[in-house]
């Protein structure tokens, strides 16, 4: 009601416009100014979406079936990542569109060969790492610990261990929860150990033998999870920034989906 | 609208009523007046719901599971009440500019002017009185309620003082980019990404933050204190409700922010001690 | 001489006295808005000195490699000590010096004393010159680096603010000897050179307070902080 | 000593005044000067600062934690280069360096800067003249505002999409941070700078503002500041929220050196305006315009200044001291080496209030000073409506903290900052009363301007209560960094503040542009703005009292019904400004030709003629009657006199 009273001027009888052609003209422009608005508004939107689409989907697929601690057989899936402390001829950096990022985490570790991770649901998956890069000490000791997994235990260079040292941790592969409480909570933390400073070294700079990690954890029911890092090996305050704080690099997403 | 050109009844015989009474009066005989007021009276009406619909939509997830949840909904709700008058009466005053008071269309400046009233003194004193009356009494119910709660949340007892009593339990709170780390120190430094509360027993929380500033925010109980890199700070609850709750991050820290929250699980006592009996045994290296 | 017997602005036509009034009144004004920065310096440096967060006021090496923080930084112990307090001082005094010579200026050109007025402005813009260079020895010549703690980088701030105000007074300065030569400012006109002074007046507390923080406010009242990370005391 | 002996003399008002030496032709330097050579200047001299940097620094510096410092220093020299370039190129030094060596400026110099007889030019230009200044400051604060409303457009997208996620978490954030700060730049400018440079010198009768050339410094470098800002979207952003709180903004990529430099040249560019505002209003006001006879926008611009000009320093320094963590490697905010978070939340936070009212005040003021001339009464109880202003600026710098209920800094610290934050609801009711009042059975004109201050007085109540919660710490420990708080501080700063500002420039459109705001396009486009800017911020209060916290990008399945309404809500404010903005374009090309004063005003801005000449007014005004003499005698007061008289009477015979 309070718009009519304001509409009730201007109309093209009135004294504001001229006749009927200024009225249209009136009208086309204003029209025009929408479209040309919603247009930059959708474009700059779809550019920046297509500059930022996450790294391809590592998938794992299921081989076979594998006893869980409960006995019953479930599907068993696996995954492969490594760790490496900066690109090379032989792994090369994972690609970003934003060219600024190319100057900022030249030379920062990452891991290979995709941040967007995704395993069946209600099954059991054993995720290998390759832990290529030195280490030290790590903020927070929880994380020098195994959490989420069957048995509480990892397979570090063929031994199964529960915890590594606070102060000789390379990396870790934190799984937390994502802020939707219709799904399962799930949260896995997998410390990964550093390589000593005077490991034997191959001509890209990486170990010849990296740390070895497997570990094995059941899925529940469907959902979407993020992880990170938990080990400073970024830059910037407390080695928080940079490759930290960017997917690709030292975070990204875990989808938990129905096969 | 005529209604206002309208000449109110003669005011019978003149009393020895002060005159400003005999103001108010006759100003309560004109017709806008009357209507103004009976708008108030609606709009306060319509308004009134709120102060449930704004408790409702606090409640979606099992709040109030404390004492200071509960005082917490104690002060929103009193607030809208006592803002709804002074709200209703402006509305009105607005619809019935619209609809009430004459509205003059077209290109030029009105011909007629309207009344000139410079200041009202009765109007403005009722203004002035009432609406530093409303403040006061915000501001003592707020004060009232902020030492109660500070009591509730033992916000005012310092690290060392605190364990104290037997009854009471203290957690660590750890917030760092970008999940939350709970310690029970009076339990060989047990360590849990879910934080589990005893029920109906006081609660220390310790926080801190080992990089950036993020915000402990135990939604359903009502606690919120930042976790500050180089500073300890304080809060405590007693949850009084079983059931799953929610921690969030309520302080922008980077890029996983929106990610960084978990579970508040409050279990019965033996329930709690049997969980620290299970995962406690060991001592945290 | 462009000094006629009823001096009034070339521009608008109004009266030279008018003019300095409206110019005096935007100095006070600019001169509360640097009051309001000088001030957020003296909170910066109060603030941190009570609280000396993970006890890091302090010129670092004693407190800092206790490496309790779980920090990976390194912190390497640094031999940084206090800055000695008399050349704050000193460079205060320096600067008042140059102050008064200013306003002796300023007075002679209200007296007619154009010598006065040229000289007064010339020494005082050399003596403020003279001014950066101490600040400028007494800032590369400090125990610590900005690196080493709160301490050292309050300390460093409030000198770049002093450097930064006397930019300013040097600019100001050779502006009023230069016009003062050129008979811009003289008997009739010279409310430039007094807004000169006021400024430089100012820039001396603003020098005073900084020197008042560096003596009085040294070793903190907190002596034992929360440790970075923990729930520990050191 | 003597510099020349013949002094020629120019005419100016009918008296005649001694001329300094010509230099050249009039204008001197500034002839060739214009926006041109400053974009020319500052894009070349970044370059060259930023390549002569990237040569002198090793490519593999680094800081202490291993972040490559030469992107740093060469975005921070780029930046550097291209505030000093572009204020070189457009002539900013000039007038400076002709008073270092005494070449003082000449009548006719003055009148080129004016921008006399150049046309379309004068826009272009380091032009002194207030009325330019204005429309140059409305045309940036527009592009500004545009920008932002953009980034929170695509913010609404992310959240609206609650199925799938567009951007990555990072750039969310950094979108958030750069859509608060531009909006709160734009917003502190939007009506002190348009407004408060073309009308208030106009409104007290005065020529100039009291500093012609510090005018169009403090414009140049707002203008300089804004491209930095948008800078910073290429460097990786401002993750940290449009506070940046420390120290992560101290995390973020270089990025955040362009909002520190932003805020650093643009707090200069305030304080010069504040000044040359006060000085203005304070010493140039016409004769007979004693305090009671000045409007009360002046009065809410000269607040808005006052506080522009004690807080922002706060502000600056806050962000120097941050730099100076990054580049420098200093520790004022790094906890480890002794720096204190606090200590940033304090310094930001003291400006941080005083600026919401920086805001709110001058756009409020608008509101009251169109109204008398639309309801044809005086603005009622003028002192109640001074009373409020004062009452804002008093207790505006002692409510910082209530921004820092829950971080713990000083607990003991709440009562006191709860008690003077509620307190301030005393002087803004104060001044709803005179809105109020000033509807007060006045016959409403009905224009646009007028029901834009509907919209205003709507929002500000809701804004106003919802304030209230948030205002007390028991309420607030729920509320706090929750989306209560984003839609609270919209219906403040939007609602009240962006429609007022609306509601202003529609007023004063005739006199700035000659031409009327296209009544038609321009009540649409409002009126769809205030109905999906009620759905957009409603909604999001009910996601606040669900408990979703700010600034995340996803959240819990509850919210997402309140997420979508908001999403769509926010797209029709979209609409609605657009098409307000087109008939804003619409009514400068061809609009309807307004006379000088179309609204039947009695304040002395309508009395020049439009198009307003270069000297507002051939002869100073002076003034002689309180503002807002519209109005009748009340009809009701005389009979209640009657009543009074007859009272007394008996009152006698008894």
């Amino acid at each position: 009601m309070v718009a009519a009273v304001g509409l009730k001027f201007g109309s093209c009888k009135g004294a504001f416009v001229g006749n009927e052609r200024v009225c249209v003209k009136k009208f086309l422009v204003t029209f025009l100014t929408v479209l040309l608005g919603g247009a930059i508004v959708a474009g700059v939107g779809v550019f920046n979406a297509v500059q930022q689409e996450a790294p391809p989907v590592l998938i794992a697929n299921v081989v076979g079936t594998k006893t869980a601690p409960s006995g019953e057989e479930m599907p068993h899936a696996e995954l492969y990542l490594d760790v490496y402390p900066n690109s090379s001829a032989q792994v090369p950096q994972p690609e970003t569109k934003s060219p600024i990022n190319n100057v900022l985490l030249a030379g920062q570790p990452f891991y290979h060969p995709s941040t967007s991770l995704q395993v069946p649901s209600n099954s059991l998956v054993t995720i290998h790492f390759r832990q290529y890069d030195s280490g030290g000490q790590i903020y927070n000791p929880y994380f020098s610990k195994v959490h989420g997994t069957v048995d509480g235990t990892m397979k570090w260079n063929g031994n199964k261990v529960t915890e590594i040292k606070p102060d000789e941790v390379g990396h870790t592969f934190t799984v937390h929860q994502y802020p939707e409480s219709t799904q399962p909570y799930f949260f896995m933390s997998i410390p990964l150990p550093m390589n000593k400073a005077n490991a034997k070294t191959d001509k890209m700079g990486y170990p010849v033998d990296p740390q070895i990690v497997s570990v094995t954890f059941m899925t529940g029911e469907a959902g979407s999870y993020v992880w990170n890092c938990e080990f400073p090996c970024g830059d910037l305050y407390q080695e928080f920034g940079g490759p930290m704080q960017t997917r690709g690099w030292m975070a990204g997403t875990f989808d938990v989906v129905d096969a | 609208m005529s209604a206002d050109t309208l000449i109110p009844e003669e005011p019978e015989a003149p009393t020895n009523r002060p005159p400003s009474m005999q103001r108010v009066r006759l100003w309560l005989q004109r017709p806008y007046a009357r209507k103004v007021l009976i708008l108030t009276v609606l709009i306060g009406f319509l308004l009134l719901p709120l102060a449930w619909l704004l408790l409702a939509g606090m409640n979606q997830t099992g709040a109030p599971a404390s004492e200071i949840m509960k005082d917490i909904e104690q002060t929103v709700f009193v607030f809208t009440l006592v803002s709804i008058p002074i709200t209703a009466f402006v509305f009105a005053v607005l619809v019935y500019s619209l609809i009430g008071w004459r509205q003059i269309s077209g290109d030029e400046p009105p011909m007629q002017d309207s009344p000139a009233i410079r200041t009202n003194t009765i109007g403005v004193i009722l203004w002035t009185v009432s609406s530093t009356l409303l403040a006061m009494f915000l501001v003592v119910w707020g004060l009232v309620e902020l030492a109660q709660i500070t009591a509730n949340s033992y916000g005012t007892i310092s690290a060392d003082e605190q364990p104290g009593q037997k009854s009471s339990e203290i957690i660590n709170v750890t917030g760092q980019q970008w999940v939350w780390t709970f310690e029970y120190p009076e339990h060989n430094g047990l360590t849990s990404d879910i934080l589990y509360l005893p029920l109906d027993r006081p609660v220390y929380f310790n926080v801190t933050s080992k990089d950036v500033i993020h915000n402990f925010w135990a939604v359903e109980l009502g606690v919120k204190i930042d976790a500050n890199p180089g500073a300890i700070t304080q809060t405590g609850v007693t949850a009084n409700k079983l059931g799953t709750f929610n921690v969030r991050c309520a302080e922008l820290c980077g890029m996983h922010h929106a990610y960084m929250q978990t579970q508040i699980q409050v279990l019965e006592q033996d329930a709690f001690d049997s969980w620290v009996r299970e995962s406690g045994g060991k001592k945290t290296s | 001489m462009s000094t006629s017997t009823f001096p009034v602005s070339p521009t608008t036509g109004e009266p030279i006295s008018t003019i300095a009034r409206r110019s005096r009144l935007g100095l006070w004004l600019v001169i509360v808005a640097d009051i309001a920065g000088t001030i957020a310096l003296v909170i910066s440096y109060t603030y941190l000195w009570s609280l000396n967060v993970n006890g890091g006021w302090a010129p670092p090496g004693a407190t800092l490699t206790a490496n309790q923080t779980n920090s990976t930084l390194p912190t390497t112990p640094s031999t940084a000590t206090f800055a000695v307090e008399w050349p704050f001082w000193g460079i205060l005094l320096v600067l008042i010096v140059a102050t008064a010579l200013m306003w002796f200026g300023y007075r002679s050109a209200r007296s007619g004393n154009h010598a006065g007025l040229i000289a007064g402005a010339g020494l005082s813009f050399l003596v403020t010159v003279a001014v950066l260079v101490f600040q400028w020895i007494q800032m590369s010549t400090f125990p610590f680096g900005a690196g080493d703690g709160a301490y050292a980088s309050a300390v460093l701030l409030l000198c770049a603010s002093n450097i930064f105000h006397l930019f300013l007074l040097l600019f100001i300065g050779m502006g009023i000897f230069m016009r003062a030569r050129k008979g811009l400012i003289d008997k009739t006109n010279w409310y430039q050179a007094q807004l000169a002074s006021y400024y430089m007046t100012w820039v001396c507390i603003a020098f005073l307070l900084g020197a008042i923080l560096t003596t009085f406010l040294v070793e903190s009242p907190n002596t034992d902080p929360a440790i970075f990370g923990t729930f520990k005391q050191q | 000593m003597s510099v020349e002996t013949a002094v020629e003399t120019k005419t100016i008002f009918g008296s005649e005044v001694p001329q300094p030496p010509q230099h050249g032709a009039a204008g001197g330097v500034m002839r060739g000067l214009n926006f041109g050579t400053g974009l020319v200047g500052g894009i070349g001299l970044a370059a060259v600062a930023g390549w002569i940097t990237a040569i002198l620094t090793p490519s593999s510096a680094s800081n202490a934690s291993f972040a490559p410092m030469e992107p740093t220093y060469v975005y921070l020299a780029v930046l550097l280069g291209w505030v000093v370039g572009f204020m070189l190129g457009i002539g900013a030094f000039v007038g400076p360096l002709r008073w270092v060596v005494g070449r003082d400026v000449t009548h006719a110099d003055a009148e080129y800067m004016a921008g006399k007889d150049l046309g379309r030019k004068r826009y272009w230009k380091y032009t002194t003249d207030h009325k330019v200044v204005g429309i140059q400051y409305l045309i940036v604060t527009m592009l500004l505002l545009g920008f932002a409303g953009l980034l929170a457009m695509l913010i609404r997208t992310e959240l609206g999409m609650t199925w799938t996620s567009l951007f990555t978490p990072a750039f969310y954030n950094s979108m958030i941070g750069t859509h608060g700060i531009a909006m709160i730049i734009g917003m502190i400018v939007v009506v002190s700078g348009p407004l408060g440079n073309f009308i208030v010198p106009m409104m007290i009768g005065a020529r100039d503002m009291a500093f012609p050339r510090l005018n169009a410094l403090s414009l140049w470098l707002f203008v300089a500041a804004v491209p930095m800002l948008v800078s910073s979207m290429f460097m990786g952003g401002i993750q940290d929220g449009w506070s940046v709180y420390q120290p992560l903004a101290s995390q973020a990529p270089v990025g955040m050196l362009g909002y520190q430099m932003t805020i650093i040249v643009f707090a200069i560019s305030t304080a010069v305006a504040s000044v040359n505002l006060m000085t203005t209003i304070l010493t140039m006001r016409a004769k007979g315009m004693t305090w009671s006879r000045t409007p009360i926008f002046v009065y809410g611009i000269f607040a808005a200044s006052i506080m522009g000009l004690y807080a922002f320093p706060f502000f600056q320094y806050s962000q120097i001291l941050g730099l100076a963590d990054r580049v420098f490697a200093t520790s004022f905010f790094d906890p480890l080496n002794g720096g204190s978070v606090w200590l940033y939340e304090n310094l930001f936070w003291l400006l941080g209030h005083p600026e919401v009212y920086v805001i709110l005040i001058p756009s409020t003021a608008v509101a009251l000073e169109l109204m008398p001339v639309f309801l044809r009464k005086p603005l009622f109880s003028f002192n109640f409506a001074v009373a409020g202003i004062v009452g804002v600026v008093a207790l505006s710098g002692l409510v910082w903290a209530h921004h820092m209920y829950m971080t713990g800094w000083a607990p003991a610290a709440n009562y006191p900052f709860m008690l003077s934050t509620e307190l301030i609801s005393i002087p803004v009711g104060f001044l709803v009363l005179v809105a109020i009042g000033t509807f007060w059975r006045g016959t409403a004109w009905t224009r646009l301007p007028l029901m834009a201050v509907y919209a205003v007085i709507f929002n500000k109540m809701i804004g106003g209560v919802t304030g209230v919660y948030l205002s007390d710490v028991p309420a607030d420990q729920y509320f706090h960094g929750s989306m209560f708080v984003v839609a609270h501080f919209h219906f403040m700063l939007m609602g009240a503040g962006l429609f007022g500002a609306m509601a202003g420039i529609a007023y004063f459109f005739p006199k700035m542009t000659g031409r009327f705001l296209d009544e038609r396009t321009g009540s649409i486009g409002l009126w769809t703005a205030f109905v999906g800017f009620q759905i957009t911020f409603i909604s999001m209060f009910v996601a606040g009292l669900q408990g979703q916290p700010r600034r995340v990008l996803d959240f819990d399945d509850q919210f997402n019904l309140s997420n979508w309404i908001s999403t769509i809500g926010a797209y029709v404010i979209g609409i609605g400004m657009l098409i307000f903005l087109s008939a804003i374009i619409n009514s400068w090309r061809s609009g309807v030709i307004a006379s000088s004063n179309p609204w039947g005003s009695k304040s002395l801005e309508w009395q020049t003629e439009t198009p307003v000449p270069l000297e507002n007014f051939p002869v100073l005004p002076v003034v002689t009657e309180r503002p807002y003499n519209y109005g009748v005698p009340d009809p009701y007061e005389a009979e209640l006199d009657s009543i009074d008289e007859d009272l007394t009477e008996k009152a006698g015979t008894k």
